[in-house]
């Protein structure tokens, strides 16, 4: 069955490749062909458990769906398909499609695949296609190819070929490369390598999952990349990254005599990429900058969960992964809308768009009320339980961290509202009309998903509950959570739905006696029609507040952010460049001096003859 | 046959000595000449030196061609220990064999290194190795 | 069913016991100010009248949807936290939401408003809404820290999240918080200045500069809503502190008492001082009352 | 015995002697005849490799003196492998230039005379089992290299080819040298003879004839500091040349070097010399290549980077080494000549073969680019394409021998190779393209020819199986030196009366 969907989307892609050149309809129903056909098929015929294994070059690979990876190949799907909606009217004008959606179909076969590989080598093949065909997408629009191009698949290869040597090394020590049976006997290995294949395995997995001083390329990359690809880049692919670090920290860290230690640093770093990431996404004035460095962040928290590795902790890095997923998702979506109808996402030039866009700014709303993690909507459920765990393991700094984190959140949440939908309306952009449905129901559905996980969470947190229970954990569906209340450990619990109907009364209510009273002789009046202290501004004046928006935050935290990590590594290039460019000197391009080098490492190997043949 | 080296006589180290000086001349001129037909003489000395040194392996202190002609055999039964007798006194014919093959490379490389120098000639108008570097780095 | 009637009705007598104590500390605030700056200033009433006034007025024009979901969204804030928040000690008043929710609920609940009347601000399209607004949301992002640094530091002493719990705990045995974790009470005590926007604070609404930042586009039935709502806000942010760190109170007019001594910190701290800049105020918030806050956590990490 | 080893240099030679007379009576002949010569050896060497792997080495002995006496061929597992790919490579690349860039009658005929002497020269060091014999072979190869190098009338090839001269004929006196050295010791030429009696030779002058062979083959095999005369020589060659030296030369030259370091004299320090001098050359060559601003040349730096991987893999010693070492020569023969041969229409129209004068151009040429794009990912060794099962199999080979140093240097390596090789990458395809770039658009047969070595990249990606067997066999068949030698002597006992 597993053969099935690889076939499907494998075949899928090169069908629509090829269906490029015939015709742009047959190349869209093929291409939504595979994706509702995989999708389909995994969720109806793949029962989980079923292991399927077959060799290739004197290695078995063997490929099986257990709950751990159907949880995430819920992300994968989920968002892939919506994204896949999205793309059709998204990717309308734009050229060589073929090359686009086959790259999207290739990413998510990698996905698939990676959560569903049980052996080593298929699930670097898997990581490695996943790389390529999403590099393909970084270099799609053809901006800053060098630069970000570059830059990512440099990062990316690090990180695989760092996988690739704990793969050999592991290999060379157990001589089989099935995960299962690397984890069973990693008690055996030496010391040093019981240190040093985690470092490694997660030195790949931070790279994907943007972790600080990994997290380079990540800016560059989701912004180049054309938006229907970036919420599935941001909201999926990253989720690899965390894929691999929930099954690096549970199955080995955990053995590790000493693994406190391990644990704290990378909870540090994910709390330091969250800080990081928000405040460089608060100074940002693009719009795709500043969703880029958000999901940094958010991705930071996430990394911060797992590497606490309590069994609440995890729950909320599981239940945030498909958050964020959702609601970054949405966002991106947003831009692209944003994008597709005026042509700019920079935030000084696009204002007041909330009466001609308005489902967008609906779903962005809801989507960017989920990512503050205010009440109401999903993002409080996991926040909430991230930081009853960090409280419950007594992280007590790291939970000050990261609320500093995410209460700035609040300030690129504003500005990202702000930016596009409130403000001044100006004429130049009176033209602009609502995004088309195809690309707005995407955003509404994954922004009512987001409404409903807010007093309902039992619904994500029960395949959350049953993939931990694979990885080993005590079943928490009693005592941490049911379906709408939430427990911590010390017994407090939070009742989610008495106080979502509350919230909803109250607002309710107030709406209602706000706009009922005075209702006939209201009328509505433009932005230019406003009292700025008592003269009313002219047509052509433009009043918009948009250029450095949070000058003075940026001014109170200025010290923290002067030192960019990008700085080192291009200073860390330029170097590497001049050393290139010396070594290249060497030959000098006379046939004489290529003699004498000749002579003179004869001379060399005769004086050293009796050390190097013994 | 047991083939001996170095307990040789005077006149056999005159041979291995002299080789030895033509190489180094050859590679002298080859290396530190800057004048490309200079390294071409100096690569064909290199050639004759290194011959030379292949011809004196074979050599047998008053030893006879390695030929077994009427005159010597006279007759005599080719059975084993005859042959073994007969060719005690001749040089050894296989260094002889390699040399002609060496020198005939040898001249094969000399005559396409002249016809390049030509053409770099006609080209950079000037024989000084040190000015064709446009191929560097 | 009952249940429900049960909080509605808890719900609308203590909206309404906030709302008047509300206002009446808002004038008493205005007279107190006056009268330090030796003139008589209005009576203590006036507030009572201003928003009746307000309420009562006719608004002509409206600038779209958001405008009317910003002071919702406020109301929502203040009356959720009154909800959640005990007023009597031993539920011997309403026990509304008190057991539905707990401090990063309310934490985060606190946070819920701001951001909404930041929206409704936005959409009237007033640039000096606007840059209230960013002025309101880095200052919040400032006295944030000491807040919850403090807040935290009760959590891990006494290992709850709940305010009941807290509560209890004080009654039991008999020693207010103030006393048993100093530190604490401090940080927050500091943290407040920022929270009512008064004088060293006040530059997000500053009315020479700004006419008055985020509610400036803002008159009539929008401003009644804001305006009850901020003394709603006030009330129940004052009853907070009362139960976190004075053991709650028994009855009404024990409350009053306590929640009006500590509403004067804020207030004659505020006539005195001048006005921070926005990066000032973060990095104050960041310096002597953050230091507080860690001091508080290694006291109850240790004690 | 569907025919013998020695019809893979009797037919090659004599066909190209006849070129220039069938010339006279049909001018199409001269460039069918090598097609049809190369198509039967290579169905020859397919058929002898099944043969071989299943039964043994086949020994041929040539004019009836036996093996320690007259000359003889090694057709086994391992010298079959190689003459397998090389000839296979010699095919596709005369597929190539079939209509070579319309080279006129007079010059077809030289090119394909060289280009015939080429492949027997490199088959014939691979084959033979007598040292002086490989001398021959090697001199062959390299004359014809140097008439190669040279072929076009352009000043810097003749520069190009007069300094691969000079090197070349220092690497003759080296070898000339240790086969006299070696002669007067043992007095034989045979190289299994020579391995039998190693031992009886002075330790002294052991060493010396290795040293000598050392610096005779490096030159060939392009060891680092040897190595100066192969980038120019790559990049003045004609295309599919450039194809040829790096797909069979090259191969050629580090077989030799191996032969005689693993077979011939069996000393110990051979195998870390052989990493340190492979991981020299590869930093060294791989570090110059990134800031080339020619196509070929940079090309070339890779092929030698490449080979300095082959020699570590060498170096490693053990079984699985040797496996990793065949496996990574085998991929970058048929890579590296598609990228070769791709690149040389990429950059067809600029005279100085720039990278710079290659943007845009895969909108002219956009299947070439995309071989060119799929041979580059394969070399970089991403997943699914053949690159990475012999990188795969080399850091396993490291790993069992636990040399996590070599591990580390190769990947930091290969990063640096990424860079360079997607550069180009982006400039192809993503680079607005120059007006006044008129772009020459490949012939049918070069399309065939760049499209098959596609597919061996694919197949030996998506199905490694397909290789591995032969590769295992002909490892087994270079580390086991008493098996060559008895193999080879035993021979010889047979004929003698």
């Amino acid at each position: 069955m597993i053969y099935i969907l690889f076939s499907i989307l494998l075949g899928g892609a090169i069908l629509t490749f090829l269906a490029n050149k015939i015709s742009g309809l047959l190349r869209d129903t093929f291409f939504l062909l595979t994706m509702l056909g995989a999708t389909l098929i995994f969720y109806t015929q793949l029962h989980i458990g079923g292991l399927v294994n077959f060799s290739i070059g004197s290695f078995n690979l063997e490929w099986g769906v257990n709950s751990f990876s159907w949880y995430f190949s819920l992300i994968v799907l989920g968002l892939g398909t919506l994204a896949a909606f999205y793309a059709l009217s998204y990717m309308k004008g734009k050229e060589n499609l073929g090359f686009f959606y086959f790259s999207f179909l290739i990413s998510i076969l990698s996905m698939l695949g990676i959560v569903m590989s049980h052996d080593l080598i298929s699930f670097f093949i898997f990581w490695e296609m996943m790389t390529w065909s999403s590099y393909f997408m970084v270099i799609y629009s053809g901006k800053n190819v060098q630069k970000n191009g570059i830059n990512y698949i440099l990062f990316s290869a690090f990180g695989a070929y760092a996988m690739l040597t704990a793969i050999a090394l592991v290999y060379a020590n157990i001589h089989s490369l099935s995960i299962v049976e690397m984890i069973s006997n990693y008690g055996q290995f030496s010391p040093a390598l019981q240190t040093w294949i985690p470092i490694l395995f997660l030195m790949a997995f931070s790279v994907k999952a943007a972790m600080m001083p990994l997290h380079v390329w990540a800016p560059g990359a989701y912004s180049d990349s054309p938006m229907a690809y970036t919420s599935v880049f941001s909201g999926a692919l990253s989720k690899m990254g965390i894929y691999g670090m929930i099954l690096i920290f549970v199955t080995m860290i955990s053995h590790l005599p000493d693994d406190t230690w391990f644990r704290e640093v990378f909870a540090w770093l994910g709390a330091i990429t969250a800080i990081m990431g928000t405040l460089w996404a608060i100074a940002q004035d693009d719009a795709r900058k500043l969703l880029a460095y958000s999901s940094v962040a958010q991705l930071g928290y996430i990394i911060t969960g797992v590497a606490i590795g309590t069994d609440l902790a995890m729950l909320s890095a599981l239940f945030l992964a498909a958050l964020h997923a959702l609601f970054k998702g949405t966002l991106f979506m947003a831009v692209g809308a944003v994008e597709r109808q005026t042509g700019t996402v920079k935030f000084s030039e696009v204002t007041g768009l909330i009466r001609k866009m308005p489902w967008t700014f609906i779903a962005s709303l809801l989507a960017i009320i989920a990512l503050a993690g205010i009440p109401p909507l999903g993002g409080f459920v996991g926040k909430w339980m991230l930081y009853e765990s960090l409280i419950n393991s007594n992280h007590y700094i790291l939970v000050i961290a990261i609320f500093f984190a995410s209460t700035s959140a609040f300030l690129y949440c504003y500005k990202f509202l702000f930016g596009f939908f409130l403000g001044q309306e100006e004429k130049e952009w009176a033209h602009v009309k609502e995004a088309p449905a195809l690309m707005v129901v995407p955003m509404l559905l994954m922004a009512g998903f987001l409404v409903i996980l807010g007093t309902f969470p039992g619904i994500l947190l029960k395949p959350a509950d049953t993939a931990m229970q694979t990885l080993g954990f005590a079943p928490t569906e009693g005592h941490l959570w049911s379906m709408s209340v939430l427990f911590n450990a010390w017994g407090d619990q939070v009742l989610l739905r008495p106080l979502v109907y509350a919230i909803a009364g109250i607002f309710l209510f107030f709406l209602i006696i706000l706009t009922v009273k005075g209702w006939k002789n209201t009328r509505y009046v433009t932005t230019k029609d406003i009292s700025s202290s008592g003269e009313v501004p002219l047509e052509h004046e433009n009043l918009t507040f948009s250029v450095n928006f949070y000058q003075p935050f940026l001014r109170a935290v200025g010290p923290v952010m002067k030192h960019r990590m990008i700085t080192w590594y291009r200073e860390f290039g330029a170097g590497m460049e001049t050393i290139f460019d010396f070594t290249r000197r060497i030959y000098t391009g006379n046939g004489q001096t290529y003699a004498i080098y000749v002579m003179v490492f004869l001379v060399i190997i005769l004086l050293l003859q009796n050390t190097i043949f013994g | 046959m047991e083939f001996k080296l170095f307990d040789l006589s005077i006149v056999e180290y005159a041979f291995f000595v002299t080789s030895v000086l033509i190489i180094l001349i050859g590679l002298y001129a080859a290396l530190v000449k800057k004048t490309l037909i200079k390294i071409v003489i100096g690569l064909s000395i290199l050639d004759a030196g290194i011959n030379l040194l292949l011809i004196s392996i074979g050599y047998l202190k008053a030893g006879t061609a390695p030929i077994f002609s009427p005159a010597l055999v006279k007759n005599m039964p080719l059975t084993l220990e005859n042959i073994k007798k007969l060719s005690e006194g001749m040089v050894d014919p296989v260094p002889q064999a390699l040399v002609l093959t060496a020198i005939v490379i040898g001249f094969g490389v000399t005559a396409v290194a002249l016809s390049l120098v030509i053409r770099l000639y006609r080209h950079h108008h000037t024989l000084n190795i040190d000015e064709i570097k446009n191929l560097k780095w | 069913m009952h249940e429900i009637i049960q909080i509605t009705w808890g719900a609308i007598v203590s909206f309404i016991l906030a709302f008047t104590v509300g206002i009446t500390y808002m004038g008493l605030n205005r007279k107190i100010t006056a009268r330090i700056q030796n003139r008589i200033g209005p009576p203590w009433y006036q507030n009572f009248i201003d928003v009746i006034k307000l309420g009562s007025k006719q608004t002509s024009i409206h600038h779209g949807v958001m405008q009317h979901m910003g002071p919702a969204f406020i109301m929502v804030t203040s009356v959720m936290s009154l909800l959640i928040i005990p007023i009597l000690n031993q539920n011997r008043f309403f026990p509304n939401l008190n057991f539905h929710g707990d401090l990063v609920f309310l934490l985060y609940i606190m946070v819920f408003g701001p951001l909404g009347m930041a929206l409704g601000a936005g959409q009237t399209g007033n640039p000096n809404s606007a840059i209230g607004v960013t002025r309101g949301l880095s200052q919040m992002a400032g006295f944030e820290i000491p807040w919850v640094m403090a807040l935290v530091a009760l959590m891990i002493q006494y290992k709850t999240t709940s305010i009941v719990d807290l509560m209890n705990i004080q009654v039991e045995t008999g020693k207010w918080l103030m006393f048993s974790s100093p530190f604490a009470f401090l940080a927050a005590l500091l943290a407040m200045l920022g929270m009512f926007r008064y004088a060293p604070f006040d530059i997000v609404g500053a009315p020479q500069e700004l006419a008055s930042g985020p509610m400036s586009e803002n008159g009539g039935k929008y401003l009644f809503v804001m305006m009850s709502a901020g003394s709603v806000f006030a009330f129940a942010k004052l009853t907070l502190y009362v139960d976190l760190f004075m053991g709650g109170a028994n009855n009404l007019i024990i409350l009053v008492v306590k929640t009006f001594s500590l509403y004067l910190f804020p207030m004659l701290y505020g006539i005195v001082s001048p006005r921070y800049r926005t990066e000032q105020s973060v990095r104050y918030f960041w310096g002597w009352p953050s230091l507080f806050g860690l001091l508080a956590i290694l006291h109850a990490m240790f004690f | 015995m569907v025919g013998s080893p020695v019809l893979f240099i009797a037919i090659p030679l004599l066909a190209a002697f006849l070129i220039p007379l069938l010339g006279f009576v049909w001018k199409e002949s001269v460039r069918i005849l090598p097609g049809l010569v190369l198509l039967y050896l290579l169905y020859l060497s397919l058929t002898l490799m099944e043969q071989v792997v299943h039964t043994g080495t086949i020994v041929e002995v040539i004019a009836g003196w036996a093996p320690p006496w007259g000359i003889n061929l090694v057709f086994s597992p391992l010298t079959g492998l190689l003459t397998t790919l090389m000839i296979l490579m010699g095919f596709i690349i005369w597929i190539y230039s079939y209509r070579f860039k319309n080279i006129d009658f007079q010059e077809a005929v030289k090119y394909f005379i060289l280009l015939l002497m080429l492949i027997t020269g490199s088959v014939g060091i691979v084959l033979t089992g007598d040292i002086f014999n490989q001398f021959v072979f090697i001199e062959i190869t390299s004359i014809s290299a140097y008439a190669l190098t040279a072929f076009y009338k352009g000043r810097d090839s003749a520069e190009a080819s007069f300094k691969y001269l000079m090197i070349g004929s220092l690497s003759s006196m080296f070898l000339l040298l240790a086969i006299a050295l070696i002669y007067s010791q043992l007095g034989t030429l045979n190289m299994a003879d020579i391995a039998a009696k190693a031992h009886l030779m002075k330790p002294e002058f052991k060493i010396l004839a290795l040293i000598f062979f050392i610096t005779g083959l490096g030159i060939e095999a392009e060891i680092f500091p040897l190595n100066g005369w192969a980038p120019d020589a790559y990049a003045q060659a004609p295309g599919p040349i450039g194809a040829a030296f790096s797909g069979i030369v090259v191969k050629a030259g580090v077989y030799a070097m191996i032969r005689v370091m693993f077979t011939l004299f069996d000393v110990a320090g051979t195998h870390q010399f052989l990493i340190v001098i492979g991981i020299i050359t590869l930093i060294i060559a791989e570090m110059s290549a990134v800031r080339q601003e020619h196509l070929k040349r940079m090309l070339a730096y890779s092929s030698i980077g490449q080979m300095g991987l082959v020699i570590v893999a060498f170096g490693i010693g053990t079984e699985e080494g040797v496996f990793a070492a065949l496996f990574l020569m085998l991929n970058h023969a048929i890579i590296k000549s598609l990228l070769f041969l791709s690149g040389s229409y990429l950059v067809y129209h600029s005279t100085g073969k720039y990278i710079s004068e290659v943007d845009g151009i895969a909108r002219n040429l956009p299947i070439t680019s995309f071989l060119f794009a799929l041979g580059s990912i394969a070399i970089v060794g991403m997943p699914p394409f053949a690159g990475f099962w012999s990188k795969w199999s080399m850091l396993t080979a490291a790993a069992h021998s636990n040399l996590i140093l070599i591990i580390g240097l190769v990947l930091s390596v290969s990063l640096i190779e990424l860079v360079y090789y997607f550069r180009v990458l982006n400039r192809i395809y993503f680079f607005p393209k120059k007006k006044e770039v008129v772009v020459k658009k490949p012939t049918i047969n070069a399309l065939l020819a760049m499209g098959l070595l596609g597919l061996l990249i694919l197949i030996i990606g998506f199905y490694p199986d397909s290789v591995t067997g032969y590769l295992h066999a002909a490892s087994q068949s270079l580390l086991d030196k008493g098996k060559y030698i008895h193999d080879v002597l035993s021979t010889g006992q047979l004929l003698l009366p």
